[in-house]
């Protein structure tokens, strides 16, 4: 790659989005970064391993993107206590779970990051986990002799985040901190995306550095407004009527078998704009700027 | 009955009270009763607590009102914070949470005060009920030094004599020294708060038995609605009632939506 | 601990150093917080077990308090290839080296900060580190067969470090970064002080919280100019003619067996000053002022 | 000879030349020439090469001066940072650093690469000259896509027959799959840079080679002072001279208190 100039990683979201191919293990941060996870359900990507929680999993399963579900977390925040599509598709044993918990997670995707062939981990001893995912093993300390699980790497293909902002060159900064494993899944991945808010001059990052919570990712896609319908801290708040319409989709689809309205859903705000921006006007501004967080 | 604050006010004081100075308090999603109890007990007798909601630690003892959030995850909730929870990297600091308390509720849980959030069904493979996961409950119930089990009912379905499966593990099959023997260095659940009575588990076995009955319900009552026997000390005390001050802290400082007053008390 | 009001944790110079006694593991950050150091020295702590690094170690190891070392590196930087107390020790026997590297380090002050009774570590494998140091064992991973090192958690009783600000209920924050394994060193910890150059307002910590690089440390201890003859980033840089004095007279005395320079330079920075103050007035504000960052 | 560079200034270019844009460059302290060496290479040919100096990265290429510092800790490098590595985890992303480049010296170093940071001597308990340790060169060197090893001299008890302690495991007892064997993912070492000559590894057994002799200086200089013996693959070249260009922005760029110039090459 010899050139005379820093090369920028600035991608468009269709490109981007292009990195996922069927069959992949993406990681899902958190908040989602919605504007790449409609664009997969719009490309139609299908048999994806997903390490991801909440909604936006629920929307991957319901817009047919999944096979696999690493799973630690589906419920859907107050007021829903699982994840709807996620219910459902594994009840009827349309996805397969590797079932693990937020702990055990963290540590499979630390001893991905650190090319180590397995981390132990003692959250989870005594419980059905080792039953249930058998790549958990139980194992026994060469120090001290005491019980502990022993964790494989977790690694995903491709990580997918959404932040505050970013420099051209990759390096992110989070307002209000990063969400909960977005860390853990960036060090884990081959390739990690970031959509921000905001493109911000290199000068700012340096302005700062310590902020500066990813450095380097292997793309930034400008999505203003891309967590849509979730939060994004500095910018906007969770959008809980459209969310809740979308739980009540699915819920009509997976307990009634009333698919009608999530087709709907899908069909009007995934799979018919043909980008985010479009998808923003479906949305509507005036429902966008009464999203202010105070 | 005609005492003028809801179940869920009730058990919001009763979790508070049991709180100390100086705690870290770890609150996960989707636990309103929580939510507000150690704001409660921040405010009222816990000025060296912090409180540690979706990865932020905070100190808000100083400020006038805690509001409780719509919902847990934007700017509202982590404005408060003096730090992030180990810079992101959440479970570094482990050996600490001795001093940490934390709060779960379950799909299903048991005699001995295991929790399952992973589903219900004989065969893993096809569950007739598929739960949201274990979250982080595997490893915080395995490290800090107590924790609450916290059900927003109480029904022979949610209380079970034994989990299909165990995602947090509690006392196991009974016995003090369950917990150690294992090797899992965190006291383990000292409460199980539900709609209808507090329970805690016996020294011994460690079988749950019953504490404290909510005002106006019968011994009976709890057994008539729990899939396993309850052993008891008699005689059960009735659950302490919340003073005004608590709940006129709770309702103008903290309760501000009035989240936990949207049903009554019966 | 029932109180009306939230307590401060701003402890004096004397009685956080109180807090380290004789026969205990300490840990020393980087920049070393050598108004702290000079205490330890000042008090005649003996038999410490060190994890430290440079020519804090080295002074440490002159000033008498040293029985064993948690070694991963004893140079001293720009022309000084080894520390030459530590040299001079450990050539005659005088104390132990358990000896580590600084990702076998990181691993075992991880294992401690985890509650694990071992953590597994790749760098290592094929070196004698685990013929000189027993306590680093061999082991076959349990998953892909592999093989690892086990480290066993390194826990200081006490681990004391320099910052650029805390405010009184013990949320440090770091200009230019925390040093090394500063957070390693903190986390694996049973006690952690902090001093610092500043004391700030609780309101700014909140004003920034990102920028805590360390939560509620157990003590704070306001010791501006406190890293010197190190440098404190954001403050003043290091004070190479201070530091060359000192290896020239730690040269001497281990090389040459003239201790009196050495003598010297112990007593008049380390055993008579009475507090920091009193050292610094004897290091002189002219030369403190000539310390300019640019 | 009449060279008007200096030796340093010679291995300085040599490795500058040898790094890759898009790289990532690890350096350590108290090493001149390759503080020299990284800096030189990322204005000259790598505008996309991050720098890893004391735990922060950064990429400067857009500077017009990237001048040495005096010594390595305070905030005159780390000004330059853009993130901290990892945010204070230093080994939190290891897989990565196949792409990582990274520089080790030695008090010993053997035949096969292999480097002793540790100590002299046959009883480690009691060993005759005692090292500053290892640093970090174990885990870096396992991982590293490829790393180089740098001397300030060139003698039969720096370069040994076997090192009596090993802290970077190089080539092991030789054989192209010493590491592959050991689980070791990163590249090895690629050349022993000296200030008599460059030796690289031969392919089959891994054992250290001449691979161009600076100027001046004979195959027979080397071999009297190596305490092994060195195979050669005849003819010998010469390292190439510094261009004019390159010792230009070298002396008005990098190195601008003349830090590799301090003593002229004989």
């Amino acid at each position: 790659m010899e050139s005379t100039e820093r090369q920028q990683r600035i991608l468009g979201e269709t490109d981007a989005a292009a990195w996922v191919e069927s069959g992949m293990t993406i990681a899902v941060g958190s908040p989602p970064p919605m504007a790449l996870v409609r664009q997969l359900i719009r490309r139609g990507v299908s048999d994806l391993t997903v390490i991801d929680s909440g909604l936006s999993l629920d929307l991957l399963i319901a817009g047919g993107c999944v096979r696999k579900v690493v799973s630690y977390y589906a419920g859907g925040g107050f007021g829903v206590a699982v994840a709807p599509s996620f219910r459902r598709a594994v009840e009827q044993g349309e996805i397969e779970v590797w079932e693990c918990e937020e702990g055990i997670l963290a540590t499979g995707l630390q001893a991905a990051a650190q090319a180590l062939p397995f981390l132990p981990w003692r959250g989870g001893v005594g419980t059905s986990l080792p039953q249930v995912n058998p790549d958990l093993k139980l194992m026994t300390d060469p120090i001290g002799g005491e019980t502990l699980i022993a964790v494989p790497p977790v690694k995903p293909d491709v990580t997918l985040l959404h932040a505050a902002t970013a420099d051209p060159y990759g390096n992110v900064q989070h307002i209000g901190g990063p969400g909960w494993l977005d860390l853990f899944l960036h060090r884990a991945a081959d390739r990690t995306i970031v959509q921000v808010e905001r493109i911000i001059a290199n000068e700012d990052t340096r302005a700062n550095p310590w902020a500066t919570t990813i450095p380097s990712v292997d793309a930034v896609v400008r999505a203003p407004y891309g967590a849509h319908p979730y939060y994004s801290r500095g910018f906007y708040v969770q959008d809980q009527a459209h969310l809740q319409a979308y739980v009540s989709a699915a819920n009509a689809s997976a307990r009634e078998n009333r698919p009608d309205d999530l087709v709907h859903y899908l069909a009007t705000y995934c799979r018919q704009p043909a980008t985010h921006a479009d998808y923003l006007e479906r949305v509507g501004i005036k429902r966008l700027l009464s999203l202010y967080e105070y | 009955m005609s005492q003028d604050y809801t179940l869920q006010e009730l058990m919001a004081v009763f979790i508070a009270r049991d709180l100390r100075d100086g705690e870290v308090l770890r609150v996960g999603v989707a636990m309103p009763v929580v939510e507000a109890a150690v704001r409660l007990a921040h405010v009222m007798h816990g000025p060296n607590m912090e409180l540690i909601f979706l990865g932020t630690r905070m100190n808000v003892a100083h400020l006038h009102s805690l509001p409780m959030p719509a919902f847990g995850w934007d700017r509202r909730v982590v404005r408060w914070a003096e730090s992030y929870s180990d810079t992101g990297h959440r479970f570094d600091r482990v050996k600490d949470w001795h001093q940490h308390v934390f709060f779960i509720g379950g799909v299903q849980v048991d005699r001995f005060g295991n929790s399952n959030l992973i589903g219900v069904g004989p065969d893993y493979r096809r569950l007739r009920f598929r739960g949201p996961g274990p979250v982080g409950t595997a490893t915080l119930t395995t490290h800090v030094g107590r924790y609450y089990i916290v059900l927003n009912s109480h029904t022979p379905r949610t209380l079970v004599e034994r989990c299909d499966y165990v995602s947090a593990f509690g006392w196991g099959t009974g016995g003090a020294d369950a917990r150690r023997q294992l090797g899992l260095p965190g006291g383990g659940p000292k409460y199980c708060v539900t709609p209808l009575c507090v329970m805690d588990f016996a020294e011994g076995d460690k079988h749950m038995r019953l504490h404290a009955l909510h005002p106006g319900v019968s011994q009976a009552d709890v057994q008539a609605q729990t899939g396993f026997d309850l052993t008891t000390s008699q005689p059960v005390p009735t659950t302490p009632q919340p003073t005004p001050e608590e709940l006129h802290v709770l309702r103008t400082r903290v309760d501000l939506a009035g989240l936990l007053r949207s049903t009554k008390g019966e």
